[in-house]
């Protein structure tokens, strides 16, 4: 361990660090523009200059290009280092424009903090300014090329970093531009983070532009509930909306960067559509008042029919407060559930991955970054937790193999080796992995799974990532026997699930029943149930029989839905009830990993000014309250459903919920890094064969409706920045399979379903299992008309191909 | 369009080398010597045949400068104004000369597509100073006479 | 006349041929280095770093050292590049080396390949040498038919290929790092060590960048010995002959081999020619464009790496140009500065911003809207080069910095007279 | 006679005459104004001229090009000590970066004049006009119609769009004030 003197103050630092990160740990700040701890250090921009004043290296150097050494004594105050960086501020302020005022990093741009700071006050170069013209980059990133210092963190972080190749530098001397061959859309999906590394105003927020400044803003540190991986980001709200995510540094989840799902996903909280007030039967009643008048009429029902003739709906995407709730009112009332997975298939994945999962096999997702061999079954990153293909990505830079075994045409920024197998082999091909038994899978594999088998076990920290939507829990128990197995023999390995809800984990925590939405139908259908409770969950465009679901709604006597979305089911209740977002409630979320993090509230809720003024300057009303301000969180709400009295506070509800239910018991005292949850012995299962119908004959094909990473999220989805993006109606087959039908690519696929046609363009892929249909989720795209995560089988002859013209 | 030769004479050559990139200032120079120019065709067609993407090779495209982004005459004429060119006497009027000759200013070509005037940095042909390059011959000693000559056999070469 | 070693034989117009090489001894020096069994590849190094070779290129490091840098289980295979893109405004010697002797350099780079172990030899030229280009092509071709190229040359177990890359132009791909990065099929931005090439180059294997003058010194060491190869110098601590090539305001600018140590004057008067008629000496640059003045003071100074540090100069790549009196110094520098502001990578923040600042600073004292505080301003910015990622930019200045040095009174002159004195003919 | 006591004397003497000549200017100047007529100013009938920099009433200037002149920075709203100034900036069709709303609560305004320090464009000016006072408290809340004037008040040449370097329908990359023509990646130049 070196140590040294920064500024007179002793720092003992670990090996093979920059003096500039040893700074950082100093609590001393040296100016910096190319250097980024994620990036690392390539000594352009020269303005972390110091002196060395005594030690192994002697005069001005740059800090972020000399390792921090023993005896080194620097001095980031000496007036020769001084003058110099000033020289550099001076040299990248000759181009820079003069529109501070019209820019939107201007308030938390680091070149004008810098500036100041290393007193570059007056030009004095009189030449003309270097401009560029910009280009258009899609609908999230605005382009200003002018203000460009040259930095090349953009660069190196989307090609190098990120893994894509569409933007880059070109030119030379001082013609050198940032952006892309032609203006069009950037492909990255993580574009959005070049926003956040620019140091100054080239790249900024689109969807923002203009709104406010980062002083105005209501600030917190967030975690995303994108996807199951709960990202930390910083969330800015001003007048009474969300404005702008962006990434936070966390060193046990995402590092620094967040995918633009989890940037541009949060618009749902701002949408007027959303609902603001109680309904019932139509009429418009304040939030309070449509609890009351709920609680009397499921009291009613309860009266006539019994309390199980209640039953609550809940989902992964609710705060594990609202879970909690929900799971201690059904159980004190005699309701039935709460019923937190839709299928029977993703209940059974969640719940079997969430009990699989233990302390010792979960590694982080930075620890992915640190595996030296990561291997995917039935998970696809890039679609289902896209940062986690940024940690993959890492690894294979620093030399980690990646294989994977899945049935889909995966396309990962990283080089990988794919087993292509339909889902009903997946459990074979890794039994043949973990044992070198290979007689259980056809003979064309056996030579890639041998080598494949081979690389893993000559490894130290190899990690298995398992998904759960196309995997049944034969796959997911076998992932982490796996892994115990590897374990055993020595290696470290690591055990990464994803999940499909930012909640999921939490939900199957909770959850000691295991019922179904398809289960509750049923109850439905039989009478059983005549009232039901749906809270924050999409039913609607989750359950996977559209036409059974409409007609056991009718059955209904009752149906109140309580969500801060107007999704479609909403429209169909009795009762409404407005409950509040994550950015307005904050709340607790479970991720994949176990890790469950505390997310605040970023502001007070309430009808956004840019609503209550439509468009123009606010309504000049003096009034007590926030329009729409009386909206409670859904955990409160769930206890005034049942007629009882919610936790007084926040605190309270924690403390209560350590000691009610015995699995969160860590839930009291909560870190920054959040706190390991993980389901005790005596409630984890053992395997189980399950899953659906296995292919009978070559005339069947699996169809498969699979995530996508923009345009399924739901509610990611509702963000009109990310319209573009989300995929088109496509289905994607074997390629040999399409020999079949003598099909080409890009040829119409109408698909007879029970319900009716669904219509998509063909994609063939030699990657496709065969026997298996993908279907990428999109809004487009009425999927509801088969199962989700489950299993459906179309026959042949009701698949049909029409050429292209 | 590149001649199918070409482009498989190619794929052998990159077949024999570790990483495609080796070659990619080999395949600009190659794939602009074709088409007089190194135009968008030209760029998006260096990168399907070397497997990268078209902003990499602009990148490098830009970087280089004797890759031509725009359109060039035949005749590409480097005119040297690096510090000994430019000491000789007579530099200014050669170069006045050379322009008005052609009818064209730096940068720029003529109108029948033969000439394109371009400053160059030295040659390494300062023991014949003035020099100037023509596509890859270099001619020393230029005075405004033995110009007039060099362009007039240019233009009957043609 | 002193006596010839590189240069030697040159003929008129056109290449030595492989025979006419061998005649002169050619190849006689990797024949017994490959042949006698008691020869280790590593005595070449040693052999090197005896007879005092310096790296010609301009950075004058000692080649044997460099060579030795290049660790013994380092892994293979490993690369010996010859760099010969030589772009520096005014130096034209390794031209005129390659289409003197194309063997000799083949020669050089196949010892110095030995001497490392390297299997794999790049030539990395500049597209403006076209014709030598093609020569080392055919004649590589010939060698290789003579059977020294290829595979267990001389039936030991070395195996070393050449192979000519052209370059698409920019001068900084004649940096070594960034030569590598070029050829690697990247924008040729310097790389900063460590690692060093010879451990960690192309493709993150190693590599040794030679200049080729330094290549083609190689065989001679070998066939003639060390002793030999000291006494050709004339100074004390240089060692071998130089080449050197003069341009400007002279009779016969042109390549001279001449020793190392040789005098200033007596290059430009005994082989040179002398200044051209109606000129009077002024001021030279003794290695290309990135090296320092030389005022009158040091018209006889000894041209020698040691001798001109110590006095504040550097000898660079031997490229002598000439500037007489009449030629205004602020506008010659003004020109190289366009010359170095437009080659630069755009990597570094001094050299992508820095020298273009400077560049406006001259253009205005030229133009005659200097002002006295520019010269404090241009010195402080020129000191700052040195903290650039590279050395180009410390380069880029050195003229500039020799400029205030040696001839402020001119600059003042251009700024008290609000215009250039040659222009408004208040000189002559 | 001593020293001593002729400095005592001479002092004495200081002494007395100033008294007296503050017993003469007292009275000099109460009879001067003795015969004067009554000097009250008649406002507001009468009202005086003040000086152009006094600070009272906030206005929104124009560009000299008739153009509005606030970029909605959000810079006076940041240094006002009283949080009286909010707006919303949005984007105009011509590229212009403009307040689509703009509210400043004279209930609050202190008029310390921070605001027109703080603007780079010269768009928030205070002027000399003081006479605002309202019944209604809302009343004293004005919105950008309000602040708006078809003037460049004290500052008559400055148009930042000039020298912004930012797109706008009158004018492009590289033809703003001391701007080279936009540079082209793609050019043969070295």
């Amino acid at each position: 361990m070196p140590k040294l003197i920064i500024d007179n103050r002793e720092i003992e630092v670990p090996e093979g660090i920059k003096v500039i990160e040893a700074a950082d740990r100093a609590g001393i700040y040296i100016p910096r523009f190319c250097y980024y701890a994620e990036l690392g250090a390539v000594g352009a921009c020269r303005i972390c200059a110091v002196k060395f004043v005594d030690g192994p290296v002697k005069g001005i150097e740059m800090s972020c290009m000399i390792n921090a050494q023993d005896g080194m004594v620097v001095s980031t105050t000496d007036p020769e280092a001084r003058d110099f960086r000033r020289h550099v501020i001076e040299w990248l302020m000759m181009n820079h424009p003069h529109d501070c005022p019209v820019c939107d990093e201007g308030g938390h741009c680091l070149l004008q903090d810098l500036t100041e700071s290393c007193d570059h006050g007056i030009r004095r170069y009189k030449g003309k300014k270097r401009t560029y013209v910009d280009q258009y980059l899609g609908p999230l990133i605005q382009h200003e090329e002018n203000r460009c210092i040259q930095c090349y963190r953009c660069s190196r972080y989307y090609q190098e970093f990120a893994g894509y190749k569409d933007l880059g530098v070109m030119g030379i001397a001082q013609r050198i531009y940032f952006g892309r061959y032609a203006a069009g859309v950037l492909e990255s999906p993580f574009s959005g983070n070049i926003i956040d590394l620019c140091p100054t105003g080239v790249y900024t927020d689109k969807p923002s532009r203009y709104t406010g400044r980062r002083w105005d803003y209501e600030r917190v540190p967030g975690i995303c509930i994108n996807c199951s991986l709960g990202c930390h980001i910083t969330v800015s709200a001003r007048y009474r909306e969300i404005v702008y995510l962006e990434g936070r540094y966390s060193g046990k989840v995402n590092g620094s960067f967040i995918c633009d799902r989890g940037r541009y996903g949060f618009f749902y909280a701002n949408l007027e559509e959303r609902p603001r007030q109680g309904r019932v039967r139509g009429e418009d009643v304040p939030s309070g008042r449509a609890i009351t008048m709920a609680a009397q009429r499921v009291k009613e029902v309860s009266e006539s029919h019994g309390a199980a003739a209640i039953a609550v709906i809940g989902s992964g995407r609710s705060s594990l407060e609202t879970i909690a709730a929900l799971t201690h009112v059904c159980k004190v009332q005699g309701w039935r559930g709460p019923v937190l997975f839709d299928s029977r298939v993703s209940s059974e994945s969640v719940r079997t991955a969430v009990s699989c999962i233990a302390q010792e096999l979960a590694v982080s997702m930075k620890e992915i970054e640190s595996a030296d061999f990561i291997l995917t079954v039935g998970a696809d990153p890039i679609n289902e937790a896209p940062m986690l293909a940024m940690a993959m990505r890492q690894a294979w830079r620093k030399g980690a193999g990646v294989a994977a075994i899945d049935c889909r045409s995966l396309d990962w920024p990283f080089q990988f080796e794919q087993v292509t197998a339909a889902p009903d082999d997946m459990a074979d091909f890794l039994a043949a992995l973990e044992n070198s038994e290979t007689t259980v899978i056809s003979d064309r594999f056996v030579a890639q799974i041998k080598s494949i088998a081979a690389k893993i076990r000559a490894c130290h920290r190899p990690v298995v990532v398992c998904g759960t939507e196309i995997t049944d829990s034969k796959i997911i128990y076998g992932a982490a026997g796996f892994v115990k197995a590897m374990r055993q023999a020595g290696q470290e390995a690591g055990l990464f699930y994803t999940l499909p809800a930012a909640n999921s984990y939490g939900a199957a925590l909770l959850d000691e029943i295991g019922e179904t939405a398809e289960d509750l139908i049923e109850r439905i259908e039989s009478g059983e149930i005549k009232a039901l409770v749906i809270v924050e969950s999409d039913l609607w465009d989750t359950f996977s029989d559209r036409q059974r679901l409409i007609q056991a709604l009718e059955q209904l006597e009752l149906l109140v839905v309580a969500d801060f979305m107007a999704t479609e089911i909403l429209h169909r209740a009795d009762i409404i009830i407005p409950t509040l977002s994550i950015f307005e409630a904050g709340g607790i979320y479970v991720n994949q990993e176990g890790r469950a993090q505390w997310s605040p509230p970023a502001y007070a809720g309430g009808t956004p000014i840019k609503i209550t003024g439509q468009g123009g300057h606010p309504p000049r009303i003096i009034r007590p309250d926030i329009p729409a301000g009386d909206i409670s969180p859904a955990w409160r709400m769930a206890w005034w459903l049942a007629d009882r009295q919610p936790p007084a506070s926040h605190d309270l509800l924690l403390d209560w919920m350590g000691k009610t239910f015995p699995v969160l018991e860590k839930a009291a005292n909560f870190t920054s890094e959040g706190i390991r949850l993980y389901l005790p012995e005596a409630r984890r299962k053992t395997a189980r064969e399950t899953g659906g119908r296995k292919i009978q004959s070559l005339g069947e094909y699996l169809l498969l409706p699979v995530a996508a990473v923009f345009g399924d999220e739901p509610m990611a989805q509702r963000s009109p920045c990310l319209e573009g993006y989300a995929k088109h109606p496509e289905m994607w087959m074997a390629a040999s399979d399409a020999r079949l039908f003598d099909a080409s690519d890009g040829d119409a696929a109408r698909l007879q379903l029970p319900y009716g046609p669904l219509e998509l363009t063909l994609r063939l892929s030699e990657r496709i299992a065969p026997g298996t249909l993908i279907v990428y989720r999109c809004p487009d795209l009425f999927w509801q008309q088969f199962a989700r995560s489950s299993r459906f089988i179309v026959p042949k002859d009701r698949i049909r191909i029409e050429k292209k013209a | 369009m590149l001649p199918e030769t070409y482009k498989s004479e190619l794929k052998d050559r990159l077949q024999k080398v570790g990483n495609p990139r080796e070659m990619v200032v080999d395949v600009m120079l190659e794939v602009q010597e074709f088409y007089g120019w190194f135009s968008d065709e030209a760029l998006e067609q260096a990168a399907v045949l070397l497997g990268m993407s078209s902003l990499e090779i602009e990148e490098l495209a830009t970087f280089y400068n004797t890759i031509y982004r725009q359109p060039v005459g035949k005749f590409v004429i480097h005119v040297c104004d690096s510090v000994i060119c430019w000491m000789e006497n007579g530099y200014g009027e050669l170069i006045d000369h050379i322009g008005k000759k052609l009818g064209i200013g730096m940068g720029e070509t003529t109108p029948d597509g033969l000439f394109s005037l371009l400053p160059a940095c030295c040659i390494g042909y300062c023991d014949h100073a003035p020099a100037i390059m023509i596509n890859k011959t270099v001619y020393g000693d230029i005075a405004p006479a033995k110009m007039d000559e060099i362009i007039e056999t240019l233009r009957q070469e043609k | 006349m002193y006596p010839q070693v590189l240069l030697k034989n040159r003929k008129k117009d056109r290449i030595l041929s492989l025979e006419e090489y061998r005649e002169m001894g050619g190849y006689k020096a990797l024949h017994d280095a490959l042949t006698d069994e008691s020869f280790h590849p590593r005595q070449i190094q040693e052999l090197l770093l005896d007879a005092g070779l310096l790296g010609r290129g301009g950075a004058a490091f000692p080649t044997g050292i460099k060579m030795k840098t290049v660790p013994d289980d380092a892994p293979h295979p490993r690369y010996l590049v010859c760099n010969a893109d030589e772009m520096e405004p005014g130096t034209f010697k390794d031209r005129v080396l390659i289409l003197t002797s194309p063997h000799q350099l083949i020669e050089g780079m196949i010892l110095a390949a030995y001497a490392i172990d390297a299997e794999i030899a790049i030539i990395f030229i500049r597209r403006e040498y076209e014709t030598a280009a093609r020569a080392l092509e055919q004649e590589i071709g010939r060698a290789r038919e003579a059977g020294y190229i290829g595979k267990n040359l001389f039936d030991s177990e070395f195996d070393c290929d050449i192979i000519v890359h052209r370059s698409a132009g920019r001068y900084i791909c004649g940096e070594g790092t960034a030569l590598l990065n070029a050829l690697e099929g990247k924008r040729a931005n310097p790389r900063k060590p460590p690692p060093y090439p010879t451990v960690k180059g192309l493709w993150q294997l190693p590599t040794e960048v030679q200049n080729v003058e330094t290549l083609c010194c190689i065989p001679h060491v070998l066939k003639n010995g060390v002793d030999w190869f000291k006494t050709l110098a004339v100074s004390k601590t240089g060692a071998g002959t130089k080449v050197f090539s003069v341009s400007g305001k002279v009779n016969r600018p042109g390549c001279y081999e001449l020793p190392m140590g040789v005098k200033l004057s007596e290059i430009i008067e005994d082989y040179a020619g002398g200044m051209l008629p109606g000129s009077r000496f002024k001021a030279c640059m003794p290695g290309g464009a990135s090296t320092q003045f030389l005022p009158e003071s040091m018209y006889h100074a000894r041209m020698d790496f040691d001798d001109l540090k110590n006095a504040g100069f550097r000898l660079g790549t031997g490229a002598v140009m000439v500037f007489d009196h009449k030629t205004c110094l602020v506008e010659a520098t003004a020109n190289l500065m366009v010359f170095f502001a437009r080659e630069s990578c755009g990597w570094c923040t001094p050299c992508r911003e820095g020298l273009p600042y400077i560049l406006d600073l001259l253009n205005r004292i030229e133009a005659g809207e200097g002002e006295v505080e520019f010269i404090p301003m241009i010195r402080q910015m020129c000191s700052h080069m040195n903290y650039s990622y590279c050395a180009f930019a410390p380069g880029a200045a050195a003229p500039v910095e020799s400029l205030l040095t040696y001839f402020e009174g001119e600059v003042m002159a251009h700024i008290e007279n609000r215009g250039c004195p040659f222009k408004i003919g208040k000189v002559n | 006679m001593q020293p001593i006591i002729v400095i005592g004397f001479l002092n004495n003497m200081k002494v007395l005459i100033e008294i007296a000549y503050a017993l003469y200017m007292g009275f000099y100047t109460t009879l001067k104004n003795l015969f004067r007529g009554p000097f009250t100013e008649e406002y507001p009938e009468y009202k005086r001229p003040l000086p152009a920099r006094s600070r009272a009433q906030i206005i929104l200037t124009s560009d000299p090009d008739g153009q509005e002149r606030c970029v909605a920075c959000y810079l006076c709203s940041a240094v006002c000590p009283v949080d009286c100034i909010s707006m919303q900036a949005a984007e105009a069709d011509s590229g212009r970066r403009y307040a689509k709303w703009f509210r400043i609560n004279f209930g609050r305004c202190i008029f310390c004049g921070l605001c027109e320090e703080a603007c780079p464009t010269s768009a928030i000016q205070l002027t000399p006009f003081f006479e605002n006072s309202k019944r209604d408290i809302l009343k004293m809340v004005y919105e950008k119609a309000d602040l708006q004037v078809d003037h460049c008040g004290k500052d008559k040449n400055y148009n930042f769009y000039a020298y912004a370097g930012i797109v706008t329908k009158s004018a492009g990359k590289g033809e703003h004030v001391k701007e080279e023509k936009p540079v082209d990646v793609r050019t043969n130049m070295p």
